[in-house]
């Protein structure tokens, strides 16, 4: 069974819940190499995107996740917001011609705003950013669609090796973003975009799942 | 925290308003998205001068909004940059036909955001040309980073191409001073305590009571080293040498001094901390023939401060002496 | 302590040097006694304008030195009011023949000073006369006690008494325009921190994280009440309705509002107050006809703020318009 | 025995040493009701007053005390400058004729400097400033002196009333000087100035007692 544009909108509000709930904690990583603003910016991102789809009500998974762009890239501001923005839009682009979302759709879509992250903020895997939960996350879902898994099961999937790649960050020095101003110091902590990435994609999953 | 606010999330709306009360000959207010407008924009066939970033670095950018500086600043939320569309507003409310020189400190944020801002206005048909700042010398130079960040030279940067456009310069010799201005001025920080961002409630590092940070930035992200509290003239030595280092400056050089407090320090330690820097610099035969001293990129309450270093020539000199009327610049 | 500084004996000697190095155009300064000099003081013909007071509050009073403020300021140690034979020395450097006019800040210290100054220097034929400043509401006024403290007014006594003797008016003018603008001027000062002096190595009081002090000087004494912390909006209400209440201030008054950061208190959260004082007093009626917003009159890193209101008549009003080239103030 | 030009350097001498000593003590008394210099000025006054002495080498008590109003005059500054400078110089004044001070001199010279105090800072006792302390010490050393001490019992006993004072400070209310804008919060504390004025009497008479 697919996800329908109303789908889309349930696991979006389910992601904004999530980082509410998380606001905090993605402040502190923040603060830690970075300028302790993630948690606010995601957080007033996912507000202005959930009180935008209750009035404009899109009527494709397509132009949900369009929407969802540009309220972010006009509401969260600083590096995550034009990175989120971009990935929400090649997203959009990546599935514009279906109703619903089977399990391959949610893979290139997945896939698609991967590369818009690199495309704008030119991060390799390794440079601690939200491409680090980001890479592992596309290919688990890649191979779950490949292998005829549903949307739950691929975001379910992909939430995880994104939750590993979160851990991953761990130990890098930073060599994008804020964080690389710390050189060597930025080694030891998380990298705040990558656990903002996990999270949503575990809120996807998580509404998907309890859809299916 | 200890804060004179209201509600945290009302922190820079509110301060906008306060600002448009405080000037209300020299800039206007406008919201959502906010932008701070020189008060006679659009100015009809000059360039329009536009910079922004995150709120908390006060004066800049606001205060820089003038005749003879900035046609328009954009204010994110505390530390965090503006958005596309706030951008693009700034550049519609100031375009008077010359095209517009956007002014970004180079911070991933700001770069991206300033880039989109850049591409929807040309659609618009508004021609639009970018000039990154990067003087940060605490931070290492690479192309497989983020590159060193945009700080006190911004100051200058805005100061003389405001200039150069209020004097009638077309968008090219705009871009080619901004970016000569950027090519010769070198900048660090240092901080003795850290800034408490009004959304996050508490400092945004720890710092016990006898360290110091060197290299730090304006975000309250920590600085590259962590070391113990010393003196003023040790202070002043370890952020002058990396920049002298840097360019290099040179014996015979002609400089401008900018030495600059990150909010929380008070002008006696600045003034003490300027003396000596002039003094090191004459020691090496580098001339310091202007100087700016005082609190104007700033990272909310940090005490702390930074040295700038531009290399003058007599045209810089002349855009620099021009006059000037904004909020924190005036002559 | 954490301080930009070397040895704490020496800041305000160190920190000197250094205003000297950066406004060579606008000032000079002697030593032993210490005086900051307008940098083509004396004027002939023209009456002098000399203020001082303990350092730690700068810019002021070095700050307001050149054409159209003070012809000298004389810089005590921190928060220790200057020696009668400093102030003589300013007189010394500045008379032009036309008579002296000293601005005091009402203190027991600083009024004890000048009034010896004065005697000193009436002695060697200089006339001299003295105009005591005493705005600040939160202290309660008797015969028997010290009486208000000079604060946040005095800035504008500086300014208004300045512009009137780079005019040529003479000395009985400038006292009588100095008296009638400290009868107009009232003044009320918050901290939510304390700041360190220097010699004392520690913060001059001790506020608990949820605490503030209202009716606080600019010295690090303790303010007349501690008070839980509160919002904005609540603490510029707490600085505005004695204000407001003890001239008093009526509807259709025109005045100069002056919102003052102690130091340590970021632009940001300045103008968010400026703003909500803007607002209360229209709703009063009151008419803000000119501003000044701003670190002026600092205790050290103190974060707080005062506030200042002035009664407007259009000579005052000129005055405050008129040209003035200091370091501080520059239009 | 009377006290020479000489035994009024060395009871100076000791003052600036027990100053040194206590400054610490007088900037935290300041610290709690005024702004935490009283120990750095007095420290600093005397501090010039000793090495001036040492150069200028005045032949009289009253030159000596004249000396010791202007160094403190133009290097202590705040309230305490001018009242202890003038202190001394009306000291000076009413012993100008002798050249040895007796007891009766040594009771007139503290009279004419608590006047002098008076006269610029019209405290009255109970104000809470240095004239609490100076008052009863006053009182005290006339009274010796009418019963004919010397020049140590004098400056004992003016010692003595004068610490007395000092506690006398603790539960007033400031009227006058920084503390008074306290208001009622100034209660409870004693007052710096008192306290310097009697370290500086004690260490004038333990000076005057070791010489005798
Ligand atoms: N060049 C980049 N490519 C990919 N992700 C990046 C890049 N730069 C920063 N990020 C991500 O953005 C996150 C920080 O976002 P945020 O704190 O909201 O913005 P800012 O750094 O401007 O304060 C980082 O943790 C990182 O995951
Ligand atoms: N009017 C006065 N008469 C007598 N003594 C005074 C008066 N005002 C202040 N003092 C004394 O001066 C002391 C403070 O001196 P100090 O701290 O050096 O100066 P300031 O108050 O200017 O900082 C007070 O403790 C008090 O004893
Ligand atoms: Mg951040
Ligand atoms: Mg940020
Ligand atoms: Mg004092
Ligand atoms: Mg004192």
């Amino acid at each position: 069974m697919g996800c329908t544009a109303h789908d889309v909108i349930v696991a979006l509000r389910a992601g904004a819940a999530s980082v509410a709930e998380h606001r905090d904690e993605l402040i502190q990583l923040d603060r830690e190499i970075g300028d302790a603003d993630h948690g606010e910016n995601m957080d007033r991102g996912f507000r202005a995107v959930v009180s935008k789809v209750d009035t404009a009500v899109p009527e494709t998974p397509s132009a949900v996740l369009k929407l969802t762009a540009t309220v972010l890239i006009s509401t969260v501001g600083g590096a995550s917001g034009p990175l989120y923005g971009t990935a929400f839009l090649r997203a959009a682009a990546a599935v514009a011609d279906v109703d619903e979302l089977d399990g391959p759709a949610v893979a290139k879509a997945l896939q698609a705003g991967m590369e818009g992250v690199v495309a704008r903020g030119r991060a390799v895997v390794g440079d601690k950013t939200m491409v680090d939960a980001l890479s592992p996350a596309v290919e688990a879902a890649k191979n779950a669609a490949d292998s005829g898994e549903g949307p739950a099961k691929v975001l379910a999937v992909a939430a995880e090796a994104a939750h590993r790649g979160v851990q991953a960050t761990e130990p890098l020095v930073a060599r994008k973003g804020r964080a690389s101003y710390l050189g060597e110091r930025s080694a030891g902590h998380i990298d705040p975009g990558a656990r903002s990435t996990a999270l949503l994609l575990s809120a996807f999953a998580e509404a998907a799942r309890s859809r299916s | 925290m200890k804060k004179i606010i209201n509600d945290p999330a009302d922190v820079v709306a509110e301060s906008l308003r306060g600002m448009a009360a405080a000037h209300p000959e020299l800039l206007r207010v406008r919201s959502d998205p906010a932008v701070i407008v020189r008060a006679d924009a659009p100015v009809p066939g000059k360039v329009a001068v536009v910079s922004g970033g995150g709120s908390g670095h006060e004066p800049l950018h606001g205060g820089f909004v003038g005749a003879g500086m900035l046609s328009a600043a954009v204010p994110g939320a505390v530390f965090t940059s503006p958005t596309p569309d706030a951008v693009q507003a700034a550049v519609d409310e100031t375009s008077g036909g010359a095209g517009v020189l956007l002014v970004v400190k180079n911070y991933t944020g700001d770069v991206l955001n300033f880039e989109t801002a850049a591409e929807l206005a040309g659609i618009d048909g508004v021609e639009v040309r970018s000039v990154i700042v990067d003087d940060d010398v605490a931070v290492k130079d690479s192309t497989h980073t983020a590159g060193r960040r945009g700080v006190g030279g911004t100051v200058l940067v805005e100061k003389i191409v405001g200039a150069a456009a209020e004097s009638g310069a077309d968008l090219d010799r705009c871009e080619e001073l901004a970016n000569r201005v950027v090519s010769q001025v070198r900048s660090m920080g240092m901080a003795l305590t850290a800034p408490t961002v009004p959304h996050a409630g508490q400092p945004s590092f720890d710092l016990a009571a006898d360290e110091m940070e060197i290299g730090i930035g304006i975000h309250g992200e920590p600085g590259r080293a962590r070391v113990p509290l010393t003196s003023a003239e040790d202070i002043v030595r370890r952020l002058l040498d990396p920049i002298v280092g840097d360019l290099p400056f040179a014996s015979g050089d002609d400089v401008l001094l900018f030495t600059n407090s990150m909010g929380g320090t008070p002008l006696l330690e600045l003034y003490l901390a300027h003396g000596i820097a002039e003094r090191l610099l004459a020691e090496r035969g580098i001339r310091v023939q202007r100087r700016l001293v005082g609190p104007y990129v700033t990272s909310l309450e940090m005490q702390g401060m930074s040295l700038t270093l531009l290399k003058l020539d007599d045209e810089l000199t002349e855009l620099w002496d021009a006059p000037v009327h904004t909020a924190a610049l005036h002559w």
